[in-house]
């Protein structure tokens, strides 16, 4: 039943990877990186109990610790520079 | 025990494989990231707690509810962000009104 | 035959991707994403050698005899922190060139090079 | 596998440099997701860390100064296809002479990895044989490595450090209370989500720090994860309040102090009689003193992580907001 779950969220990854790449706007792909981490954190905890070690769960806290932070950290620096910078050039244009 | 988590680990994959359709088929940003909020909050719990079921051992039961109660916050909070930032640099959600989308609609109701 | 050697093929390709990333684009920021590609090619084929079949991570506990081979564990934690500590180094300089130059893709550099001669 | 060959590929084609780094962050998430497959339980852990938090961010903050489009390339890159090629063709033709993946029996695995497998719980006394490798029979090495980052940090800073007058410190201050009102009324969720993760994220690294010995974790991840939790503080409250809260001076003479922590631990067993870095001398039980220095060498190790992240990141976040401050000034 391990392996079922397994690979339901491989099969999940490969759709978050997909949107990733095809991602229309720069918002989709940031849903995608941060819908992929938590699958990552699924996956290795998932591994950890299939390969009958499950101490290892350290890891997948770390990733939802750190997946958090580099959401935040993405949506904080498109904000503040890159996005105001392109508006005014649009705004110019016009 | 087992079948109990038998059956919490595959309504989470299912959850999770159709959260994934979600995201692949929705039209816009905003109804993918309503997909992305079931995979990450139920399905992460469903599957979670099946783990949990499967073995309750002392310290590896208590890094799971960590896990848990972890994802529960960080997800949405992640999401809201998410979304404010999107409104604030003014992503337009697709309304009714645009053509496509009612066929979408239409054909995914 | 083909499963034997497939992690290293895998390994293989990804350099090469990362070599042609460095090597074709003139981007700077593009050039350091493309030694990342490279640094983690190498990471995984340290990593696929020291997996032994039916071995787990080299923790001990009771009642596992077969472990992975800790060494090139230890070789590559300590690399990542390096890879990351160098490629901030590469970073900062890419920032300073474009203070100094106002661009960093590289032919455009070299132009102002030649006309400041 | 696939997976990892896909996402180099889709970095190759892209030309917005930020698609380029969202996609690099999938990219490590993936390769340590393959490391956990592969029984590298701490390399993985590290990578998370690392590949997946700090170095997507630094990336982020470098292409705010730089401009995130990636000029067309003039000249058609046939000859770099061509060099590829052949290097690949060369490596693969390479490997057909490797042994096969996963065999017990590899060249690799019959060096000295059975003595540290089979001796290391004698001789160290410590579960985890990564960590007893890293911090104890090849602890010389760790200690370049550490120096290596320590170097880095110090390039970072020369390279981009701004000089602060008392001035700027003073508008800094009379700048916090104003800016906090107005932060109370945006990002108002994510700060208090954030108020409750930090200190736990900072427990967590202490946890890891200490348990090192015993499961994945030691120095090196434990100085990454409590960096994330400052730069996380520093990106929600902004640099003037935690550049109030981390004092620079401080954090760069924490940076040395680490690294001196873990010198003077190797020179203590040098005045003892014992070789560089020989713990064995710590303490009259040998177990007992391998124990206690690769507590302190992790603890130096962490240190000096942390504070070399900490520069890293603060160096590069104030040389972009003060850009961000002359653009606004001069418009």
């Amino acid at each position: 039943m391990l392996i079922a779950a397994t690979i339901a969220i491989l099969v999940v990854m490969i759709m978050a990877m997909i949107r990733a790449f095809i991602g229309p706007t720069l918002y989709d792909r940031i849903l995608a990186v941060n819908m992929f981490g938590t699958k990552t954190v699924l996956l290795i905890s998932l591994l950890g109990f299939l390969m009958g070690r499950p101490e290892f769960l350290d890891i997948a806290i770390v990733y939802a610790l750190i997946n958090f932070i580099s959401v935040i950290g993405v949506l904080h620096y498109s904000d503040s520079s890159i996005f105001k910078r392109s508006d005014t050039q649009k705004n110019n244009e016009q | 025990m087992d079948i109990s988590s038998t059956v919490f680990l595959l309504i989470g994959s299912f959850l999770c494989i159709s959260g994934g359709v979600g995201v692949l088929r929705f039209p816009d940003f905003y109804t993918r990231m309503h997909a992305v909020g079931v995979t990450e909050t139920l399905a992460t719990a469903m599957i979670l707690i099946g783990l949990m079921l499967l073995n309750p051992a002392g310290l590896v039961l208590l890094k799971l509810i960590i896990i848990l109660l972890m994802t529960l916050f960080i997800s949405p909070t992640a999401s809201h962000a998410l979304a404010s930032a999107a409104i604030q640099n003014n992503l337009v959600p697709e309304l009714d009104e645009n053509e496509d989308n009612e066929k979408v609609t239409s054909s995914n109701p | 035959m083909i499963i034997g050697l497939y992690n290293y093929w895998v390994v293989v390709v990804l350099m090469m991707i990362g070599f042609y990333i460095v090597i074709a684009h003139g981007n700077l920021i593009k050039k350091i994403v493309g030694l990342s590609i490279f640094q983690t090619s190498v990471f995984i084929f340290y990593i696929s050698m020291a997996k032994v079949d039916g071995g787990t991570a080299p923790i001990l506990a009771e009642g596992i005899t077969q472990y992975s081979n800790p060494l090139p564990h230890v070789l590559i934690l300590t690399a990542i922190v390096v890879g990351i500590a160098t490629t901030a180094l590469g970073l900062a300089l890419a920032v300073r060139i474009k203070e100094a130059y106002g661009t960093i893709e590289e032919a455009e550099i070299q132009e102002k090079d030649n006309l400041d001669c | 596998m696939a997976f990892l060959v896909a996402t180099a590929i889709a970095i190759v084609r892209m030309k917005d440099l930020f698609s380029v780094i969202m996609l690099l962050g999938i990219y490590s998430l993936l390769s340590a997701c393959f490391f956990v497959a592969m029984d590298a339980v701490d390399v993985a852990f590290t990578e998370a860390a690392v590949g997946a938090g700090i170095s997507t961010l630094l990336m982020l903050v470098a292409i705010t100064m730089t401009g995130r489009e990636e000029n067309p390339s003039r000249h058609k890159p046939v000859l770099a296809l061509v060099v590829v090629i052949i290097t690949g063709s060369l490596l693969i033709y390479g490997t057909l002479d490797m042994p096969y993946f996963g065999l017990a029996g590899d060249p690799v695995h019959l060096h000295v990895a059975p003595r540290y497998i089979n001796d290391s719980m004698q001789e160290i006394g410590v579960p985890n044989i990564v960590t007893s490798v890293l911090a104890s029979y090849r602890a010389f090495d760790t200690f370049g490595e550490v120096v290596v980052i320590f170097t880095a940090g110090m390039g970072v800073l020369a390279l981009l450090s701004v000089v602060r007058l008392p001035k700027d410190i003073a508008k800094d201050i009379s700048n916090i209370d104003s800016l906090n009102k107005c932060m109370h009324e945006e990002h108002l969720i994510l700060r208090i989500v954030a108020k409750m993760l930090i200190p736990f994220i900072l427990l967590f690294a202490l946890y890891v720090q200490f348990h090192g010995d015993y499961g994945p974790g030691g120095g090196f991840q434990a100085g990454v994860i409590f960096a994330a939790a400052i730069i996380l503080y520093t990106m929600l409250f902004g640099m003037s309040t935690a550049r109030r809260v981390i004092n620079q001076s401080f954090i760069q003479l924490l940076a040395a102090v680490g690294v001196l922590l873990y010198g003077s631990v190797g020179v203590v067993s040098l005045l003892e009689g014992k070789n560089f870095l020989d713990y064995s001398a710590l303490s009259a039980d040998p177990v007992a003193g391998q124990h206690l220095g690769i507590l302190l060498i992790e603890l130096g190790v962490g240190i000096t992580v942390t504070a070399v992240m900490v520069i890293i990141f603060f160096n590069f976040a104030g040389r972009s907001n003060d850009q961000q401050n002359k653009e606004s000034n001069e418009s």
